[in-house]
């Protein structure tokens, strides 16, 4: 995405809400955007999921081929994590090779995805030294309104949680559920008029400053943390938002749950 | 298009596979509004094939080497998402889109009214979310829709379908398997109120009658198509 | 190729005397430039043509590897044509990866040869699932003066036709003529003033709209088709053209045996 | 984070393969003026890490599109030598080098006064020659030297450590063997003079409980780093 | 440079496989207007090398940051065309091309007066058809003559071959079978009406007497090609 | 690197200069900067040298790799020379794709070892057709005050001879010096002011022409030349430069030789 000159007055705007306790669309400090989420909705995949945060739309896709294993990891397959916002997704991202945001952000939905430990590559071992399953995960941007990060990271879980191993199509054996033992979710905050918010929007991404994501297994283990952005903040600040992201993993990982059991 | 080995795609009846007459179209539905950050958006689900497509601009025209001075440049990019099909599809350059892209372009451009903008650019982004055969005809089809709902002036929509030969029997609308064990494909983008031209291809063995009816066949799904893409416009965003 | 700005002059120039029914060179609308072919010039390719069609002068030679079929197609080699424009060609063919235009040009070369089923690819295996012969024709433009299509279409298949496949050198049986049992040719139509022309010259191209490919069988049979660049054109225009081309590519067609004859 | 199969990275003594304590920082220095040519360049061994930053600027920035009127642009890249791992490194394109550089500009910029230097660039080059861990943290240490020894303004200077988990024990500065058979690993960006960050990481699995510990230890070394960093930087070149 | 395995490159009476002595030149053609659209162009016949040189020019120079105040700068891309050689190139980006386009610009720039033509660029295409031993030699003599039959004003002509060293026999422009069994390549760029040198490479095994042996056979050798050079530039295009 | 404008009141400077028979550092015509060699340097190589010829200084890394034959050659390893000059080493050089500049400095640097024959690549076999020894020489630049050529030649070979080829590591036998057999070495000259200078600084290469690298191996015999940039030299120039090299190569030869006989 290409940096637009700094939209000085939206700054200025969003921090005298901010001196009010106020943000610019009537939500609380920490209160998100309302959140759909979709499974099996990509007849192509082998696991898929669809959220909408507000006007953040995404799509995430899963989708199994066979490996051999690396000669140092016999007995182990392989999980990718792909997350390349192309430009259908908002006036700002271009086209051509992926930009340093565009790599940050997948490298920071994998990581929370991989840290978590969800996925026991052992698992997906079929013959050792010979055969094993390569785990492909494609995060889709379909409407960037703010907040890819959690969008990428809810989809990308769903999506995993809901997949199918296509053994009968590879003919290695019976077609059965992928083995995803955690639920590791993603919380974002991101510092305008001088404090963090929950689940920032694009008006508020382009009007603020650093951002913190925070990855929270099931038991409040974090699994991953990365801020970006240029920006000065606390440890006290951090305590706070780490606080904050508990409940609200929580949450989401109940909407995780629940629409799996729907299915 | 390659031989049909043992896949009959045709019954003795004249039942195709998906259950239609060898002149009938797939079911097609259209929305619009789907990318709610475009300044114009459509979705076309037909057959399986699910599509998105969203517009941005008018807007400044950058680097300025791509400007032209006496009208809008129309860029325009065909992708397929890495789980539209089969075998997952990976990301980056690739000659087949570069070419769809490249045509798309040209057959919007016969249409869009490019010199009420000059010096700028209007971007199309057509996304193939789930493929069925005809992504081409389906993201030409669906970028139409998605300029007409972004209020881009157009002296007509475009409709674009493929009808083909399999068996040697000439039938509408090619579905997957048509389209894989077929013989021809015959893709073209017509404008319906006059059945002029904007966009053609074809691949493969057509005799000269064959051609004909062919062609014919997608004059008149066309039509049917066009009520589909006149609905959803009237009908506003659901 | 980078676009020039729209030579208004010379379209309206070219306008002029499409409406009195004439072409600035001379040329009557369906008429071609002379075209000149030779075989075999090429001495470290296995078939070779060159052809020059005015000012328009490509090459085409044809290599054979060895290959490993693909697996879902154990009894297939393979068939691959490239087509990059160099800048030697011209003054607006520029060097870097290839554009558009270039890509658009190969592959509707690739397609007329490929879809007429002139090359058997079952007949290129070798040992099933082991080895096959991979033909490469590379076209290659020279001197671009407009329909560099037509002139590559030409020079293609009449390099193949030429060919010998070096079954010796590779020590897998004797050399043998490449089995090509059609001759598809392609017969190009650019809008010019208004109505279409045949073997548009790079003025016309310039100064022109849209432009059709058709590509035609030994028996009028339709193999490939292709509408590049901006305009609209209607059914009955199409059929005019289509006429002309059976006619013309029945010419080409001879003009293709003769040279081989010739050998 | 992988699990740490047949290594045995502490001792029953709470002693660390290379003689450390739990709570202990590798051994560190730091030496400026090591690349003659730049404006600006710091040299950091620590432990087996061993990385040169240099800088250049501030100078006019181009192409223009990357100018900003209001202040300075930092282009920092981060890259591992060929030559700096066990198994060689190809040159080129990394997404791992582009994340961390990226990062790495950003805890940058939070503390160099940029606003002074408007339309200009300032050229960061962090360059891996040996690593064993931390190698991002070396990188941003180092680079901070640098800018200090080019005269660059800035509000304090950052000190990055990554402390982590191996084991299930929480120890101070991941060293090869921590970091490759560890649970977890916490790199962060810290100003020394007040306590702030400006660069948050981690990976792996850790209890609110073990957090609370590596976060502590992280603060405390990056104490011990700084003496080092203030003692080059007043040192001289030597 | 190999060593020759049991190839014999020279027979007991000094005869090379081709028939020549060691001192002989192998045939040269030259003809111009080989590129009726380019500006000026030449084709040269050398042995089996078959090359091709065309030149567009002076026209502006685009992009900007690539002008000079005060002369033109010469755009020259050597290229070996996918079917010159035994087994296939493939197209695209490769480093030999690139160092020889580059020495070849050098070479011409050495002799080309560009600050004739501030601000402009001179575009030099050389492309080799056919290949045998010395096309990059075969490259620069071409497009020398493509620069003369453009018309662009140089201070001589370069004319360049190569001689070297096989079975531990100097020879005079070295063959095909020279080139790959043979222990040393000395291609040299030489003004013919001075004995000046503006291209100097060379690759292998010389003694200080062979160095100057094949210094002198290049020496003789470009005298017979600089007539054939003049010859096609005299008899205009046949 | 990107060229600068041609600095033309440098260039006029050093014309003056050399009109006296002086250089800018008060160096006569072919002296050197002093030099300082280093081997051994780089813990994660297996063989390394840093060199120091004034304000330039540079890193080359010898490593090991296990490649498989090449079926023409099946009783050859490989040796692959690498340099890419990143850009810490100067103001001038850019990130990026590899300039021109910088491929030839890589493909000189490698000649100049490669046609010496210093490496006798059939050393490098294993097992025949299954498995030899690819030798990897990466040069990287520190520091760019000129004449990266030499100091680049001179870390080459002195890492090369200083190897040790990691045979344990790789379980295919006992650890064991890689055999270098002769000690190639390159001396550069540069034109300016209107003659040769030996070993120039980066303001010398800014305001001087052409440039000629010159590589000798132990009994004088020429193993590789390069000429670079525009400019025109005579047979007598050649000759004196060429006499020149002939010496201090020798003497930097001896340099290595005590390097390496110190460890």
């Amino acid at each position: 995405m290409s940096i637009p000159l700094v939209p000085n007055l939206l700054r200025a705007h969003l921090a005298e809400l901010a001196a009010e306790d106020k943000r610019h669309d009537g939500r609380g400090q920490f209160q998100g955007r309302d959140v759909e989420l979709e499974i099996n909705c990509l007849p192509r995949a082998e696991g898929s999921a669809r959220v909408r945060m507000g006007d953040t739309i995404v799509l995430a896709g899963v989708k199994f081929q066979i490996m051999t294993p690396y000669p140092d990891r016999p007995n182990e397959g392989g999980l990718m994590c792909s997350a390349e916002v192309r430009p259908v997704a908002g006036r700002n991202w271009e086209a051509g090779p992926p930009s340093a945001e565009s790599i940050e952000l997948g490298r920071v939905v994998d990581r929370g995805i991989r840290e978590s430990g969800c996925i026991n590559t052992e698992d997906l071992c079929i013959i050792p030294g010979e055969k094993a399953w390569q785990v492909i995960l494609d995060v889709f941007a379909v409407s960037d309104d703010g907040n890819l990060f959690d969008a990428f990271g809810l989809a990308a879980i769903a999506a995993l949680r809901s997949a199918t191993v296509p053994a009968e199509r590879f003919e290695v054996g019976e077609d059965m559920p992928l083995d995803v033992s955690k639920t590791p979710i993603m919380c974002s905050y991101h510092k305008v008029g001088g404090r963090f918010v929950y689940d920032a929007d694009k008006r508020e991404e382009l009007g603020g400053d650093e951002r913190i994501h925070i990855t929270l297994g099931d038991d409040d283990h974090v699994h991953s943390l990365q801020k970006g952005l240029k920006g000065i903040f606390t440890a006290a600040e951090f305590a706070e938002i780490n606080e904050q992201a508990r409940s609200r993993c929580a949450e989401l990982r109940d909407l995780v749950n629940n629409a799996l059991e729907g299915e | 298009m390659g031989g049909y080995g043992d896949v009959q795609c045709i019954d003795e009846n004249g039942i195709r596979l998906d259950g239609r007459t060898k002149d009938e179209v797939r079911p097609v539905s259209i929305e619009t509004g789907v990318v709610p950050v475009a300044d114009g958006s459509a979705r076309i689900r037909w057959g399986l094939n699910d599509c998105i497509a969203a517009v941005y601009g008018p807007m400044e025209a950058h680097p300025r080497k791509i400007q032209r001075q006496d009208r809008a440049v129309l860029d325009v990019r065909y992708n397929m998402a890495p789980f539209s099909t089969t075998d997952r599809i990976r990301p980056g350059f690739n000659r087949r889109s570069r070419e769809i892209s490249k045509v798309t372009a040209e057959a919007l451009e016969s249409v869009v009214l490019t010199e009420l903008y000059p010096r700028s650019k209007i971007r199309v982004e057509i996304e193939i979310i789930c493929a069925e055969a005809g992504t081409r005809c389906a993201g030409i089809t669906a970028a139409s829709v998605a300029l007409a709902h972004a209020g881009i002036p157009m002296t007509d929509m475009v409709v674009s379908v493929a009808s083909g030969k399999v068996h040697d029997i000439v039938v509408c609308d090619l579905n997957k398997e048509e389209d894989n064990y077929g013989e021809a494909d015959l893709p073209m983008g017509i404008l319906p109120n006059t059945g002029e031209l904007v966009f053609l291809q074809m691949d493969g063995d057509l005799s000269p009658e064959q051609f004909q009816e062919a062609w014919d066949y997608n004059m008149e799904a066309a039509q049917v198509i066009h009520k589909e893409m006149v609905r959803a416009l009237k009908g506003g965003d659901e």
